[in-house]
Parts: structure tokens; C-alpha cells; sequence
């Protein structure tokens, strides 16, 4: 990407038969990442988050290494300050929707923080859910909290797998907006999986093409459709004249 | 296919039946002037209240050591793991008078720590602290299998989840771990608690049986038994009556959060 | 802190009810001593007492656990204080009709004490000393109709009592202590005798107290206390 | 904060130490021909023989009629289950001389199903079958509130999904709560075998002793630690080394289903 | 909807806040139930296939009567023959992903119902995941294998809850199409959940619009989509120009 990139990620690691080798870089314009099911996108942010050590690579957020093969730098999650919404909500079960909000937001401005998590709740739609525990709320529902709950914590960056994917079309529209002013507003790079044009449309994303574990495209989103690589691609953006453009390898 | 349900559930209740008749065959034979005979009785009042401040500081420990024991063996699956797991049930599979012989062998005078211990004026058997020992050694297994299953069962992206919002280790496990694992860790804290309630050989063996210091229930109840079997019933019973009471009361508190969606479970067991 | 501490007495489980009032009249004689004891298997407290237990006197029902402390310099000198002697139990209600020891071939469920107890060699002694006072094979025909061999006397007391055994061979201390069970005396050339020693702890911190203790069962007081318990008398020095 | 983890975690390891150390301290003090001595001793093959029958039948009564009580109490949370839940645990509560007491009361000559049973020329109290009935009795608890806490966390969405493929509640029950379950019955299981082969003062009141017939390993440790301390605890070790073992196998076999991915869950944790 | 209903549902219920009532009927054309997040479109379909009983009314499916609060007919889940895909995938963690499709197929004719759910995992492009547990499977994996298992147990009647809310988007559009061919071929009736336009669409679904509990429009995606009585509706279809017509009601 460009010289002033804020966060890169230079990654090689396995998971069961797939192999990630990939090298992901960014600035605070946010980067969509998409590609079929089981390229390894969820793997990808997981490894991000600090789930799992990758087998070779090094991975910067702005100026902290969070990650380095060579050198042994390996930062504990808690550390490495990313706000990551996992596939399929991960919401806690003991915590109320406000609860599961205000958990990130430091305990010790008890009263303030849970004005701060009602006010997020409320940006995303989900203000008359506060006292309800997550196995009393939908699928849409539990995603809004979710949100909610990474954006509040104020990371350095934002890792967001499929984030609206079980949201109805009205929330959709109103989230992907109030993402991208949020977005703008604090200024952090954010990293977000979707299968949906229409978020890397609305968020004006840099798009990345995970394949197989592989990179096999990436740009700002209308290069990537006006070239596409793969079927993968021309599928996403619904090109409708099928000749692909050579990759780049 | 409503039969076959029956027949299963029915193995089930000859089950439970059998674990109530003991108690329920003692109350019918028991009187209630017995009752209120082993109530009276002068080995009762001082050995009930030693075994409860006994069990309660037992389970205290069991509770604090038992419960990061727990999370450790639940963390992994290595050797280190494997092993631990199936030592902590040592004290189970031996009978409770040899584990109280193994723990005078350690605790001891002439004990591996009996003599470094006994050096900074602590002595350790035929003591109260010999009691609780005694009881956390019989129990902890209990409360350490039980959690460590419940840990088990805790969605490491939720730990994740915590970890980025700025827990450490420590954090997560006390703010997300734990809290998601309560019910199986108040079931196991219950059965840690009553299997330390009803401890007798290792007490006998390391405690000894000194009215008031190292008595507790059982010892009281077995030396009654050998002199006056009714009066030995009548305690038990009013003990195992208490403590049915308490258990009950644990599970209408734990019972108050809400938990599963109670109407759908039972419409498809 | 060592002089509020209570006399201390380990003894022997079949000795409960007698020691209690032998501590009783004791406290009465001695005004301000306090005694306390802790009750187990003779070679449980054996045990204990090597470990470092903190008793004043051990008595025992056996000579050999006593002997042994003293030997390896634990206790003073051994002392017998009391004697016992075996009798047979059957339950009130008498389900095999047993009035007399010879009787004992007829019953069912015969509990004994094992062989690993005191109690347990001297039903051996008897029985193997029956075979030949008595009619031949009367030992092993009774030891056939053996059901448990208990690891204490007042186990198999227990066992009569509550009807589940026809007839059970035990102290009469044990027998006469026991409400719910009916003594049947067995004939004097076929019975042993037990024997119940006492000794003074080494270590203890209320040596004079405890020989006093030792001194007040072999008084004619104390041993008329242990004769209403069932112990034989004759022993007083 | 790496110095809050390590002392939360000291307390754990502190805690197995206790559990182990018991073991160690008479593995320390026997020698090795004690222990060969301890294996030659006429009480142990007869009784370790009977004490592996009768724990494996006891543990196979146990799974058999306890895993659907368990599934039974897991199923709601009415009031029927929690007073069930609370019962189970009686056993555990009284001193297990008086749960013999009261089996003697219930199937002895003259307790409550002991003339009925006479009639048909069962004898229970004295045999084999007494010592089974004192195992199940004690152990049962144990499994049963750990096969409760396992079902309570089988997802009620899955259920539904098998009944509506055509599983009867008995059929999902099999098919999907109990695989998904296992972990939890397999521990629990684990808990009961080693209470149940631990098992001394039931069996003692309500089976008695018999070599060969109800004398068990327990019985013929505290009866050979009456004449012999040194035989008795080298015939323990030698059966809390056999049960560990034991136990570290069943984890083993149990470890080979993939579960939970290890890598991260430890390094979250 | 027509004389012709192969299934009507007649519900009244109440979950924590929500009071639904609603009545619906389909023939062999698919139906969808589109509306926002927390409209109960979930909760409805656990009621159809047996999760809960509602308070009151009458469900039919066939010449079946598989509840009926009048004469107090309730068939267990196993009787009322729905296929049920849940929201969140519900894949049985201890089988592998052919075992699991495997599951609802009768047993007796073992090796023939393994190539049956061989071929039915083939069709929804998840072959190469047969010998897979859950635990190895991304979320679109998962779901097609949710409704590979849902399929070949040939129900009466489809209950399939977002189905394709986790796939990327080539998956989703070959999965439509088999599931039009594939419904078309087995004509059962089916009630499919989706926010997304192009389900509706592409299966030429029948369309109920479930807003707070209640049916707040019907009928035919072009017809719902020309007259919208609701914000919620017009967002759906994407109408332009924002005129509600007025509702039902
Ligand atoms: N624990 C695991 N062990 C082995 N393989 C795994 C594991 N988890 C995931 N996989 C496999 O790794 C590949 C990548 O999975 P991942 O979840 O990263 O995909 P994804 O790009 O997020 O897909 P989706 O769009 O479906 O969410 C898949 O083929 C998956 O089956
Ligand atoms: N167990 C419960 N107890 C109380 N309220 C619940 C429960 N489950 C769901 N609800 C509430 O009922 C309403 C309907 O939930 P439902 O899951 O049916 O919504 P949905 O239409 O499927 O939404 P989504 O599109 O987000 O999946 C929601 O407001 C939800 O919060
Ligand atoms: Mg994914
Ligand atoms: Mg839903």
C-alpha cells in the first residue's frame, strides 16, 4: 500500500490444511477483506487479535510491534489493544447487553462508563436492549452489542468479522453509515470481513482478496472490480463482462 | 416410542430411590423423642459447631486453591495436564484412614514438614488445623474435577473477546471464566462441602478425636454408634436433614439467575 | 498454657463408657484436673502416639501395642489395669433360639471379630481350644456359619443389635454396655482371658497427673468402676 | 500483572501438592520390598480382586440409572429437581457407617424391604450384592451431579435439531445429548469408580467382612492397618498406583477426541 | 393467501416482551418472512417446529394437524416432519460434517444413507469437508452443512432460518439456485428467514413482512415491494421514491 501505512501484517501460519502467507498493510482509510468461505479470513483476524502465533512474520500497529518472528515480540492480546467483534457475535452470557458494553471501558468512572456504553448502544440501535442478558436477544441484536462493545473500548485498531451479517437491511444501512462516520471521527485503521458490496461501497474500503490463504487482489474497490482476477471477484462485484484480468503474480 | 422414555427414566428414579431410602428408612425407625433425644445429646452441640466452621473454612480453601488448580488442568491438554488430572484424584481412590496416615507422615512431628513446621511453633495434628487439612485433602478432588469441566466448556473466543478489551490472564479468568462456569462450580462447591461434612477416617487418623478441638459430626456419630446406635441415627439425621436444607437453599439462590430458557429444555428432554 | 491443657488419655474404642466414669470420679477426687480422651483402635493410637501425638496415658487392648511404645521409648512402664472376658450375644428377639454356648452350632449368621484385632485372637484361642473341650469339629462348624469378621467388637455388637446376625462373640464390657442384646456366658475352660494395659506417655507434660491417673484405675475405687462395666476385677496391686 | 498470574496459580499448585503429597510421604517412607511385601500379603489378591468386580459393576449401575436421572434433573428447573438435586447428595452428607446403617434398615433381615426380599430367598446383607449396593450408594452422587452439570450445558437448539430429524427424546438424549456430554460423564465416571473403590465404612456396616466375599481392598487396608501399619499402606500404594493409571489411561483414550482448539485455549489462558 | 394453502399457521405467543400474532399460509411456492431485527421471525419458527407451544391457535402442514390449542394437539418435533435450519448454524459438535447430513437419514440402509449426504454435502459445495468436525469449519462451512442436513431428510415442510447469511457471495448465489431447483424438484413447502433481497428474488418467494410480532404486509415480492406500508419494507426493496402506501389494517 502507500509508504504511510499505519498498521502492516506479515503473516505465514497453518491451520489444518490451509496455509496463510500473507502480507496485509493499511492506513486509517479502513480495508475491507473479503474472499469465499474458508480462505482463512476468520483465521486471519484471529491471529491479529492474538488468538494464535503465527509460524513466521512480524505485525506492526502503528508505531508498536505487536509481533516479530525474528526477535521473539510476541504481545499479549490485552496489549495489543485491537477491538475484535469475532464471527457469531461472542457475546458474554453473564453480562447484560449494557454490561457486555461497558466491560471494555475502565472500571474505576464506574457511572461514566456506563453513560458512554448506553450512548453506544443507542448509536447502534440497540438503546431499549440494556438490560437484556444475550440469550434474550436475536441474532441482529446480539451483532448490534457486539459492535458496540468493540467500538466503545477505543483500540488502536478494529477488527471486525462480518459484523453486520445478521443485521436487517434498515440496521444495515444505518450502521455501515454510522461505521464509516465513527470511523472517521476517531481515526483508527479497521480491518472488516464482509460478504457484502454494499459495506465496502458505504465505508469506501480498501479491498484485499483472500483466496485459498493467498492475497490474489487488492486495491481501492473499483480497481479491484474493474480488473478482476479470480471468479471470486467478478462474482463480488457483480461484473457482468467475465473477462479477467491476468493476476499479479 | 412414550414407553421407552419411561423405561429409561425409571432406571433413573430406582436410582434416586435408592439414595433416599437409606435416610428415609433411619427416619422411619427413629422416633421423634430420639430425635430430639440425639438433638440433646452432649457430643452433639460442640461437634456441630466444629464441623461447621470446619467444612466452611475447608471449603473456603478448597474454593480459592481449587478454583486457578482448576483452570490450569482445564488449559491444555499436555502431559503436564493429563498427569495432574488423574493425581488429584489420588486421595479418593485411597481410603480416607490411610490418607489421614499420609498426611501424620507429612504433617506429623516426625512428618517431611512435621519437624520445619513444629521449629516455627506450628503444630499441625491432632489440632484444629489437622481437621480442615483433613477435609481438604478428602474433598478438593470433587470441586477441582467439577471445575475444570466447567472451565472446559468455556468458549476461548470469549476469552479472547475479554483479552482484548484489556484483561489480563488473571482478568479474564475472574471476569468472564469464572462467571460463565458458576453453576458447575457452586455443584462442585456443594459436593466438595458435603463430602468434607461427612469425612471421618483421615480426620480420625491425623486429628484424632478430642472432643471440641478434633471432633467433628462423624467422629462423634461413629463413636456413638458404638455405644448407643439410636442416639448415633438421631444425630445423623438431624445433620443430614440440616445439610439437605442448606444444599436446597444454595440451589433456589444459584437457581435465581436466570440460566437456559427453562420451557424449551424441558419440552425436548 | 501446657497446665490448662486437660489430661489427655488415649483409649482403646471398646473402653468408652468405663473411661467416662472413670475420668468422672477422677475430676471428683482431684479437684481442677480435667480429663479428655481420644478414642480409636488400640493401633490406631499406637500409631498416633509415635507420630507425635500429645497424650499423657495410652491404654491399650492389647499389651503388645503398649510394650512396643515403651520399647522404642514412648511410654514408661506397662501396667495391666483390667480384664476382660469373651461372651456371646444374640439379639433380644433370639431368631435362633441359642440359650447356651454349645448352642452356637444352630445359628446362621455368626459375627466374629478378624483375627488382625485383639478381639479377634482371642476368639481364634477360643474357638480353637472348643474343638477340644468340646464336641470335635464344633470350631469349624462355627466358623463356617461366620458371616463378617469385624474389625471391632462393637461392630459386631452393632450387627446383634440390629438383628441382622443370629449371635456374635464379644467382651462382655461390650456385652453389658449394648441394651438392645441378650449375654450368653461361655464356659470357663474354653474362655481366655483379655488383658487391658495402661501406660504413662514419656513426653507428657503432666507426667504426675498421669501416673496419678494410672494409680486411680488400679485404686478399689477404679476397679470397682471397671467391674461394673463388665471388666474383670483382680488386678489391683 | 505476569506476578498476579503466577500467584493465583502458586495457590492451585499448592493445592495439588497437599492432594499428592500424602502419597508421596508414605511412598517415601515404605521401601521397595515393603511394597513387593505389601502385593505377597494374603488380604490383597482376594480383595483386589473383588474390590475391581464390584467397583465396575457398581460404576456400570451407576452410568446406567444415573445418566437419565441426571438427564431428568438437568431437564428444568422445577421444583421436583431441585429437591431431587439436593437429595442426591444425602449419601454424601452422613458419615458413611451411617448410610450402612441405614441400607441395613432398608434391605437388611428386618429393615423395610429386607423381609420381602427374604421371602423370595435373596439375601443381600452379608454378600457380594451388599458390597455393590454400598458402592452405587456412595459414588452415585458423584456422577450424577456432574452428568447434571454437563447436560445442563447441551445446547437446547441441538435437541430441537435431532427431534425435528426424527429423534425421539430418548433417541436425541442418545444420539446428541449424551456425545456431546461425554467429557463431563467420563470425569464424573472417573469420580465415582475412585469413591466407590475408596468405599470402607458402608460396606463395613452393611456387608461386613468376609475374605473373598465382601472383604474389599478398603477393608483389608484398615484391618491390616490394625495388626500391620507398614503392610497396609504398601498395599494402598500399590492400589492408588493401579487406580492412577487406571485413571491417566481413561484420559488418555478420552484426550484422543479432538476437542477445543488447544493452541489458543492455552494461550489465552 | 390461496384455497390451495398446503400449510397454515395460526399463532399467538408471548417471549419476554414480544407478543406474536400472526397468521400465515403457503402452498408449494416458497415462502419468505422478512422484517427487522427482534420482529420474532426466529421465535416463530422454533413454535413451527415444535421448540415452544404457543398460547393459542392452530397449525396444519399437509393434512396434519401438528398443534391445535383448541382440542390440545401438540406433536412432538420428531412427528411434525420439518426440516429446521437454525439461526447460528446448529451442526452437532461430535460429528463430522457427513455425519452430521448422515444424521436424519434413516440408519438401516447405512452405506446408502452415507451416499446419500455424500452427494447432498456435494451439492452445497461442501464435499471436500466430509471428514471435518465442526470445530474445523468457518462459518460458511458450517452453514452448508446446516442445510445440507436440513434438505435430505426430505421433511413435509422447510424451516430454514437465514441460511445464507454466512456465505460468501458466489456460494450464496449457487446455493439459491439449487435451493429453487431443489424445492421445485421435491415441491414441499418451505418458509425460508432472510434480510437478504436476492433470496426473495431469487426464489420467487411468496413474501410475509413480520414487524413487532405482527404480519404487517403480504403477497408477492412485486407487490409488497410496489406498495410498502412500512420504512422497514421500503428499505427491503430498495424503493426509490419513499411514498408508503397505506397498510392492510
Ligand atoms: N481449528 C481448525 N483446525 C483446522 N482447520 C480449521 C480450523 N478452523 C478453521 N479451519 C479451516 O481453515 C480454513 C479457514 O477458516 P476460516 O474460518 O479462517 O475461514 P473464513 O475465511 O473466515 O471463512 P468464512 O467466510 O466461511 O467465515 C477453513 O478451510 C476451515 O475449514
Ligand atoms: N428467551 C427469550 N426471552 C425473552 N425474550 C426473548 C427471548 N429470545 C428472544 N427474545 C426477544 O424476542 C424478540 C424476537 O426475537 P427473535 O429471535 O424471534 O427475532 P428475529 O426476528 O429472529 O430477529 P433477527 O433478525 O435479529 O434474528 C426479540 O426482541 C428478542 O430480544
Ligand atoms: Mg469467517
Ligand atoms: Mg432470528
Amino acid at each position: 500500500m502507500t509508504a504511510s501505512a499505519v498498521w502492516t501484517a506479515e503473516i505465514e501460519a497453518t491451520l489444518g490444511r490451509l496455509r496463510l502467507d500473507v502480507c496485509l498493510s493499511g492506513d486509517l482509510r479502513p480495508v475491507a477483506l473479503i474472499g469465499p468461505n474458508g480462505a482463512g479470513k476468520t483465521t486471519l483476524l484471529r491471529i491479529l487479535a492474538g488468538a494464535r502465533s503465527p509460524l513466521r512474520g512480524k505485525i506492526e500497529i502503528g508505531d508498536v510491534t505487536i509481533f516479530d518472528s525474528e526477535d521473539g515480540t510476541d504481545l499479549a492480546p490485552e496489549h495489543r489493544r485491537v477491538g475484535y467483534v469475532p464471527q457469531g457475535f461472542g457475546l458474554f452470557p453473564h453480562l447484560t447487553a449494557l454490561g457486555n458494553v461497558a466491560f471494555g471501558v475502565a472500571a474505576d468512572r464506574s457511572s461514566e462508563s456506563q453513560r458512554q456504553a448506553a450512548e453506544m448502544l443507542r448509536h447502534v440501535g440497540a438503546a431499549e436492549l440494556e438490560a437484556r442478558l444475550p440469550i434474550r436477544l436475536s441474532g441482529g441484536e446480539k451483532q448490534r452489542v457486539a459492535l458496540a462493545r468493540a467500538l466503545i473500548a477505543d483500540p488502536a485498531m478494529l477488527l471486525l468479522d462480518e459484523p453486520l451479517a445478521a443485521m436487517d437491511p434498515i440496521a444495515r444501512r444505518r450502521l455501515r453509515a454510522f461505521l464509516a462516520s465513527h470511523l472517521a471521527q476517531v481515526r483508527r485503521p479497521t480491518l472488516v470481513v464482509t460478504h457484502d458490496l454494499r459495506d465496502v461501497k458505504a465505508l469506501d474500503a480498501f479491498v484485499y482478496v483472500l483466496e485459498g490463504g493467498r492475497i490474489s487482489q487488492s486495491g481501492s474497490w473499483d480497481d479491484v472490480a474493474s480488473k478482476p482476477t479470480s471468479d471470486f471477484v467478478a462474482e463480488f462485484f457483480d461484473v457482468q463482462d467475465r473477462e479477467l484480468s491476468p493476476g499479479c503474480e | 416410542m412414550k414407553w421407552a422414555r419411561a423405561s429409561v427414566l425409571s432406571l433413573g428414579f430406582l436410582l434416586l430411590g435408592l439414595l433416599v431410602v437409606p435416610a428415609m428408612a433411619l427416619l422411619v425407625a427413629a422416633s421423634p423423642a430420639e430425635l430430639a433425644q440425639g438433638v440433646a445429646h452432649p457430643l452433639f452441640g460442640p461437634s456441630l459447631w466444629l464441623s461447621l466452621r470446619t467444612t466452611m473454612l475447608s471449603l473456603a480453601i478448597v474454593v480459592v486453591c481449587g478454583t486457578p488448580l482448576a483452570w490450569w488442568l482445564a488449559s491444555a491438554q499436555g502431559w503436564p495436564q493429563r498427569l495432574a488430572d488423574a493425581l488429584v484424584e489420588l486421595p479418593i481412590v485411597m481410603p480416607p484412614a490411610v490418607v489421614g496416615i499420609g498426611l501424620l507422615e507429612t504433617f506429623g512431628r516426625s512428618g517431611l514438614l512435621g519437624g520445619p513446621l513444629e521449629l516455627l511453633g506450628i503444630q499441625v495434628a491432632f489440632a484444629t488445623p489437622a481437621v480442615i487439612l483433613a477435609q481438604v485433602t478428602v474433598s478438593a478432588p470433587f470441586y477441582v474435577q467439577a471445575a475444570a469441566a466447567a472451565f472446559r466448556r468455556v468458549d476461548p473466543d470469549l476469552l479472547l473477546v475479554a483479552r482484548t478489551l484489556g484483561q489480563s490472564p488473571v482478568g479474564a479468568f475472574a471476569r468472564v471464566a469464572i462467571p460463565i462456569a458458576m453453576p458447575g462450580l457452586v455443584s462442585g462447591g456443594a459436593l466438595a462441602w458435603a463430602r468434607a461434612l461427612g469425612e471421618f477416617g483421615a480426620t480420625l487418623l491425623f486429628a484424632g478425636s478430642l472432643p471440641g478441638t478434633t471432633q467433628t459430626m462423624p467422629l462423634a456419630i461413629v463413636l456413638a454408634l458404638e455405644s448407643d446406635v439410636r442416639a448415633a441415627i438421631a444425630i445423623s439425621l438431624v445433620l443430614a436433614g440440616a445439610a439437605v436444607l442448606l444444599l436446597l437453599g444454595l440451589r433456589l439462590v444459584a437457581g435465581l439467575r436466570p440460566s437456559d430458557d427453562a420451557t424449551s429444555r424441558s419440552k425436548l428432554s | 498454657d501446657s497446665s490448662e491443657r486437660p489430661l489427655t488419655v488415649f483409649a482403646a474404642s471398646s473402653m468408652t463408657e468405663v473411661m467416662q466414669e472413670l475420668a468422672l470420679a477422677f475430676e471428683r477426687e482431684r479437684a481442677g484436673t480435667r480429663v479428655r480422651f481420644n478414642h480409636a483402635g488400640s493401633q490406631v493410637l499406637r500409631l498416633q502416639i509415635e507420630r507425635g501425638a500429645a497424650a499423657d496415658v495410652f491404654v491399650s487392648a492389647n499389651r503388645e501395642h503398649a510394650e512396643s511404645l515403651a520399647g522404642a521409648g514412648f511410654a514408661d512402664r506397662v501396667t495391666p489395669v483390667a480384664h476382660n472376658e469373651l461372651v456371646l450375644v444374640v439379639p433380644l428377639e433370639n431368631p435362633a433360639g441359642l440359650n447356651t454356648f454349645a448352642d452356637l452350632v444352630r445359628a446362621d449368621r455368626i459375627v466374629i471379630a478378624d483375627p488382625a484385632v485383639p478381639a479377634g485372637q482371642y476368639t481364634a484361642a477360643l474357638l480353637s481350644r472348643a474343638e477340644e473341650v468340646m464336641a470335635e469339629s464344633f470350631g469349624t462348624r462355627v466358623l463356617a456359619r461366620v458371616v463378617s469378621r469385624e474389625n471391632n467388637v462393637r461392630l459386631a455388637r452393632a450387627k446383634v443389635e440390629l438383628g441382622e446376625a443370629d449371635a456374635a462373640i464379644i467382651y462382655r464390657s461390650d456385652a453389658l454396655s449394648g441394651a438392645r442384646v441378650r449375654a450368653i456366658e461361655i464356659p470357663l475352660d474354653v474362655n481366655v482371658r483379655a488383658e487391658y494395659v495402661a501406660a504413662v506417655i514419656s513426653d507428657s507434660s503432666h507426667h504426675e497427673q498421669a501416673r496419678a491417673f494410672v494409680e486411680f484405675m488400679l485404686s478399689v475405687g477404679g476397679q470397682a468402676i471397671f467391674e461394673r462395666h463388665g471388666f474383670s476385677a483382680g488386678v489391683a496391686s
